[in-house]
């Protein structure tokens, strides 16, 4: 329950960071790190007690019988969220780099042409 | 044999995105163009073709199709399941795609690099098609993912200062939205440890969720996918978003991804899955009807054309919310009749501002003037369609919010009922403004002769607008409307038999 | 493209010699992505780690020979490649994304149907891919520098 | 369980230090220690693959970012009145949803007792049914292939989407459009 709030708290920086800097890269870098928190939650809900070395992968010499086993499904769904976080990412610098071109700037605040 | 269809759903729109990149980077430009034009407009038209025929079967044997991917039984594998629900979506997504194909052979002449916009382009179709047809929770978040991360890259696809900016905030927004919609998952997961649709809600049907934990992840799911539906505290990203991006991809924006990624999940998981608490619908309602009013307010004061029919989204949207938010049958299929025909009408209108940028450069309506003799087909076209927004009688926009009003005031919500007659009058007057300064007044343009495919797009759209409201005939109402609302209002019950 | 681009000698000469045990780690891990740890995606940015390597190390020079057209094209191959195997299921037993390959014996190279020629295809998809992706910024940055 | 806690506050120190250090070099470097705690949190809680997949993944989105601070502004922050309002909001925000979250995390699985409903059946009949040793890989390939198709297809949408961010000129000019 602690492991989940911590993880939790972790979200809440990510927000905080975006929502409160004004430049481009920090605001990447609160995305970034909303990212891991998710991410880790979900492998959290997965994980078996004193299951550190109950891997989900059979061996030919098997130790671990299956179920003491880790949850393996939110590993594959995880796998897929890291890969989606760095798609976004580089999404987010490719356009910054862009915006830096044509603004100069990476403070959000000198960049406001539209009005929202 | 039509199960075997589903996948091609996917698979032509996706295989025809990687060869457009294939040929696209290969072969020199002058050979790839006509060439890749052919491409992708087949693969759109398979695409509707394809979708049409999975829509007979459904409306004929009135089952439900299902298919096991990988021939995994569902709860190991993932299930697709197309019900009446998803037929709306899965066919308007097709048709619009097609439409906006047709449209963007000429229009994006304008652009450099066309086969990286086609590529895109495709991408977005495979993404709301599987997002429509899908059963499982994490395969919907995957493909919404796809979607939203195409259309990112086609909103800023001019690479100009406003554009980039306008794609920089909806990046913004729509990465927080999906991550809210992935920890929701995972709650859910947590709880259910089931990422099937009918198996979470099978299981939720049995041992019900705390209070605490079902507000929070009502809460999480609430907010992610109203976000992708631009509803009204988190519409910020969509005026930046549409008018910047050319002109097909906000007609398909307002037309259909802000609904399959943001209505349709809302409606499949609050009425379907879990059922949330009480005091959800009410807040969804005055939300709607929020939506309708500030959308329309905000609206009245622009001249930039595009940015008009933007905030005019947000106003439709809010219609679509009303019409599902007050969860009667009547409610439910008048808010679907209003999301098909918005799809068609606000397309439309978004295809007619392209066509006008294409024409004389400007998207502001002080500088146009005269156009009805320059642009004959778009000017009639967008006399149609403005008129069906407006909610005037002969065309589709005028049975679906009368409907909606029936709903209220059926439902006993006077008030909201109101509020749509108010504001579908001012959507008249704002775009009486439109017809007057672009299209009346004194001629400023020459006679100009837009690419056929363009001008063929505005008639066909123009006709559906007034073959959309054929749908209030009771033959057609009950197949199509009927069935997906009985889906809708059944709740839960509807997985059961599966 | 003068000598004195990219990083100091020392630096050149180090990824010199690292490159090729990077690739070799990153194709091993591709191959047993169904035996051990790892798989497509690992490999995949192993490998494009690899080469970003080298495109630092020795600057736009590097990119002669593995220019960034090239990536494209592997790129949109793997992907093609990667339907391709979804669709064999579908034609052959008519069930999309089948394994049609069988399992095999277990815990030997050739074993997991599937699963060995899907991971080739998304490494293929993922190295070219997010290497084209750096080279893309490093091209971009470079010239705005200019400007 | 502690081991767990220590990791997760190393990761939170980081987030701070990232958010409040003024250069934005040092705010990248942060974020790669929050990264590559997360992978070693990650190898302890059995799951190597991802361990892999997310230090490596860490090591690219620290090239991808170092490449992108060349400006040498130092981070502006909201600063003056507007400043504290910005920071209350955010700070009631996150504290409210952790009041929410801490109510409703107490009904969900409690952490080393996952109810694996579902993956029960991945582990019993996984290498069996596909094969594979590596149960992740099957669930990734086999079981759920199709998630994976959506993903790669996610990669090749940011790849292309890079290269039409990135090209010098988005529109032709009026007159070679003829």
């Amino acid at each position: 329950m602690v492991v989940y709030l911590l993880n939790f708290v972790l979200f809440g920086c990510g927000v905080y960071a975006l929502m409160t800097r004004k430049n481009i890269i920090k605001m990447v870098i609160g995305l970034s790190i909303m990212e891991y928190a998710v991410n880790l939650f979900f492998i959290f809900l997965g994980y078996k007690t004193n299951g550190q070395y109950a891997f989900p992968i059979f061996f030919s010499d098997q130790k671990i019988s299956f179920n003491q086993m880790v949850d393996p499904l939110p590993q594959a769904l995880i796998l897929t969220a890291i890969v989606i976080g760095l798609a976004t990412t580089a999404l987010f610098v490719a356009i910054a780099i862009r915006l830096y071109e044509k603004y100069n700037t990476f403070d959000i605040s000198r960049i406001r042409r539209l009005r929202g | 044999m039509n199960n075997n269809l589903l996948p091609l759903l996917v698979v032509i729109p996706l295989a025809g995105a990687f060869l457009t990149a294939f040929l696209g980077t290969t072969l020199k430009e002058n050979i790839h163009k006509k060439l890749l034009d052919l491409l992708v407009n087949l693969s759109s038209l398979g695409g509707l073709t394809i979708a049409v025929l999975i829509a007979t079967t459904v409306f004929n044997s009135r089952t439900i199709l299902t298919y096991n991917l990988g021939g995994w039984m569902w709860p190991v594998g993932i299930l697709w399941r197309v019900d009446a629900l998803s037929i709306i979506f899965l066919v308007t997504v097709n048709f619009l795609g097609f439409m906006a194909t047709l449209f963007s052979v000429g229009y994006m002449e304008k652009y450099t690099d066309k086969w990286k916009y086609y590529s895109l382009f495709l991408l977005l179709i495979a993404g709301m098609n599987t997002v429509s047809i899908t059963g499982d929770l994490f395969n919907l978040y995957v493909f919404l993912e796809l979607t939203t991360i195409a259309s990112y890259a086609l909103v800023a696809f001019g690479c100009e200062a406003d554009e980039l900016e306008a794609s920089f905030k909806y990046l913004v927004l729509g990465s927080i939205s999906s991550l809210f919609i992935l920890l929701a998952i995972a709650l859910l997961y947590g709880y259910t440890s089931s990422l099937n649709m009918v198996d979470i809600s099978r299981f939720l049907l049995n041992n019900r969720m705390p209070q605490s934990l079902l507000t929070l992840i009502t809460t999480l799911f609430f907010v992610g996918f109203s976000l992708k539906a631009a509803i009204v505290p988190f519409h910020a990203w969509l005026p930046d978003a549409h008018p910047s991006a050319p002109a097909p991809i906000s007609a398909m924006l307002s037309g259909i991804i802000i609904k399959v990624l943001g209505i349709y999940p809302i409606v499949r998981i609050f009425f379907n899955i879990i059922t949330p608490p009480a005091q959800f619908f009410k807040i969804f309602l005055y939300l709607g009807a929020l939506s309708m009013l500030v959308g329309v307010l905000l609206a009245v004061y622009q001249w930039d054309f595009k940015r008009l029919l933007a905030y005019h989204s947000i106003s439709q949207i809010g219609y679509v919310v009303v019409g599902i938010a007050l969860a009667t049958p009547l409610g439910v299929a008048a808010g679907l009749f209003h999301l098909i025909n918005h799809a068609v009408f606000k397309s439309l209108l978004f295809f007619n501002s392209g066509a006008v940028e294409y024409a004389t450069g400007t998207r502001d309506l002080h500088q146009m003037g005269g156009l009805q003799n320059s642009l004959p087909a778009t000017s009639g076209s967008c006399l149609v369609a403005s008129m069906s927004i407006a909610g005037i009688p002969p065309f589709n926009g005028f049975w679906s919010k009368l409907l909606i009003i029936l709903a209220a005031i059926q439902s006993g919500h006077y008030l909201i009922a109101l509020i749509a007659v108010i504001v579908s009058i001012i959507t008249l007057a704002s775009f009486l403004k439109v017809q007057k300064y672009a299209f009346r007044g004194e001629k400023k343009f020459g006679r100009y002769h837009l690419p056929v495919g363009m001008n063929l797009t505005m008639i066909i759209l123009a006709l559906a607008c007034l073959g959309f409201s054929l749908i209030m005939i009771p033959k057609f109402y009950t197949i199509i409307l009927d069935a997906a609302q009985q889906v809708v209002v059944a709740g839960p019950a509807v997985f059961s038999n599966l | 493209m003068n000598k004195n681009e990219g990083m100091s000698l020392i630096v050149k000469t180090i990824t010199r010699l690292t490159v090729g045990l990077i690739l070799l780690f990153g194709i091993y891990i591709v191959s047993r992505g169904h035996l051990s740890p790892g798989g497509g995606f690992a490999g995949g940015v192993i490998i494009a780690l690899a080469l970003v390597n080298l495109l630092l190390a020795y600057g736009t020079r590097g990119l002669k020979k593995f220019p960034l057209m090239a990536a494209e094209i592997i790129e949109t191959i793997g992907a093609l490649f990667f339907i391709l195997i979804s669709l064999f299921g579908l034609i052959l037993f008519g069930v999309y994304f089948y394994n049609f390959l069988g399992t095999g014996r277990p815990f030997n190279l050739m074993s997991a149907g599937i699963i060995l020629p899907a991971n080739i295809a998304i490494a293929l998809k993922v190295g070219a891919g997010l290497y084209g992706i750096v080279v893309a910024l490093v091209l971009a940055k470079s010239l705005m520098e200019k400007k | 369980m502690t081991i767990f806690i220590i990791l997760l506050l190393i990761m939170i120190v980081g987030a701070l230090v990232a958010t409040y250090v003024r250069d934005l070099l040092s705010a990248v470097v942060s974020l790669g220690i929050v990264g590559l705690t997360q992978s070693v949190t990650m190898l302890l809680l059995g799951a190597p693959d991802l361990a892999i997949v997310q230090l490596v993944v860490e090591i690219l989105t620290l090239i991808i970012l170092i490449r992108a601070t060349i400006s040498k502004d130092i981070s502006a922050r909201v600063n003056g009145p507007r400043e504290f309002l910005v920071a209350a909001t955010g700070i009631f925000f996150v504290l409210s949803f952790l009041l929410i979250s801490y109510h409703g995390l107490r009904h969900i699985s409690a952490f080393g007792h996952p109810a694996m409903r579902i993956s029960h059946d991945y582990l019993q009949q996984g290498l069996a049914q596909t094969g594979a040793a590596n149960i992740v890989s099957a669930i990734i390939l086999n079981y759920r292939a199709f998630d994976t198709l959506g993903e790669a297809t996610i990669l090749f949408a940011a790849v292309i989407g890079v290269y039409t961010v990135l090209r010098e000129v988005g529109r032709k000019k009026s007159d070679e459009q003829k």
